[in-house]
């Protein structure tokens, strides 16, 4: 299980790739099922076009708390291994946010698991985004529900 | 020994800075802290607060050397 | 929208790297949810060592259920596209089963998308898994519920 | 014209081809295609019948020129 936050844009496909070779060394024929996530940046939010965003974190607690989400995600369903990725920092439009990628034995387990990830992040990770439009910027007030 | 408060996102811009020192004091709650530093100013309706990482209630005791910290809703993901 | 069947062994993610590229051109900034799934054979199923597997499926018939399994996933959300694979023949444990992705502009669509395409598939769309063990050969009776 | 019939998996195996001819007749269903192939041997429970590439009843009326398959329960994904 990897959790890693990133300072600089990432390829979340190149990046997965690279880190399924290192579970198909531990667990190739153990695994069944692999559930991926990728949320990348839209041009347009709530009605308003976007011209770049920029996501801050609380060093420390962002990293603890994805790994409490993580571990909660592991008592819950039997995860054989994951991959979460999250972007802080300045981002243009197209740019990959988060990745989370989750591999058990069968597939309900790693939706499951790949969802709550997801979902835990959005409501309790400690990440703020702040939206420049062509009419200023502004801070996004919450995050629109599951 | 001091208490080192944090502010994140809108509410640091809102107050102008990053964070404040407090002494500490005898029975003092994470309420207390903002109180304290922010006498004019009510806690912002849907702040969080965090002592040493972890999520808190504005009950909860805060310590000589803990970190205290506010900051609106999060907007990950 | 893409939906293929692989007779042979196909590497997913390169697969989905490649698609992706050209869903960018024309999605770029409008999607910002990628969900997606692989189901892989593993080398150990109901209790018992696989040492090899046969996917048989019907030619025709195959393709257009898929195709009209995708259809139903666009009616039911806004996906802005997908891409579906499946691997027909002679697999060895460890080698990609099926990839199914969907692009869409939120979140919550994304993966009640990706996973109605494979619940409905694994219902549906006719495929026959026959496993070959150390004890001899078996068709695979049915497929576990989601 | 005939009706052209197939079979697939565990089905194919047990009797040992992978398809029939048959004759049209009016009136006939794809339980009367079976019965009129394997007179001696009932549709296996839980078999599965398509008629050009749709499921199908047991019921449902076939045609001269009709492709139809019986299988059993599908095991992909």
């Amino acid at each position: 299980m990897r959790v890693e936050l990133r300072p600089a844009s990432f390829a979340p496909l190149a990046e997965l790739a690279a880190y399924q070779a290192e579970v198909d060394t531990r667990l190739l024929g153990q695994y069944g099922a692999l559930s991926m996530f990728i949320g990348t940046m839209r041009d347009f939010n709530d009605g308003h076009a976007v011209q770049t965003m920029n996501l801050e974190h609380y060093p420390g607690m962002t990293e603890y708390q994805l790994q409490r989400i993580a571990e909660a995600a592991w008592r819950q369903w039997p995860v054989l291994d994951g991959l979460l990725l999250h972007r802080v920092g300045a981002l243009q439009p197209g740019e990959p946010i988060v990745l989370v990628a989750v591999w058990t034995a069968q597939r309900a387990a790693a939706f499951s698991a790949c969802r709550f990830l997801i979902e835990e992040l959005k409501a309790k990770a400690p990440f703020w985004k702040r939206e420049e439009t062509g009419q200023g910027a502004h801070w996004v007030s919450h995050n629109t529900p599951a | 020994m001091t208490i080192q408060v944090k502010y994140f996102a809108s509410l640091r811009d809102r107050l102008g800075r990053d964070g404040d020192e407090l002494e500490s004091v005898s029975g003092l709650t994470v309420a207390g802290v903002w109180a304290a530093l922010h006498p004019k100013t009510p806690l912002p309706p849907n702040t969080l607060a965090a002592v040493n990482l972890e999520y808190a209630s504005l009950e909860q005791a805060v310590r000589a050397g803990d970190e205290v910290a506010f900051f609106p809703p999060v907007t990950g993901g």
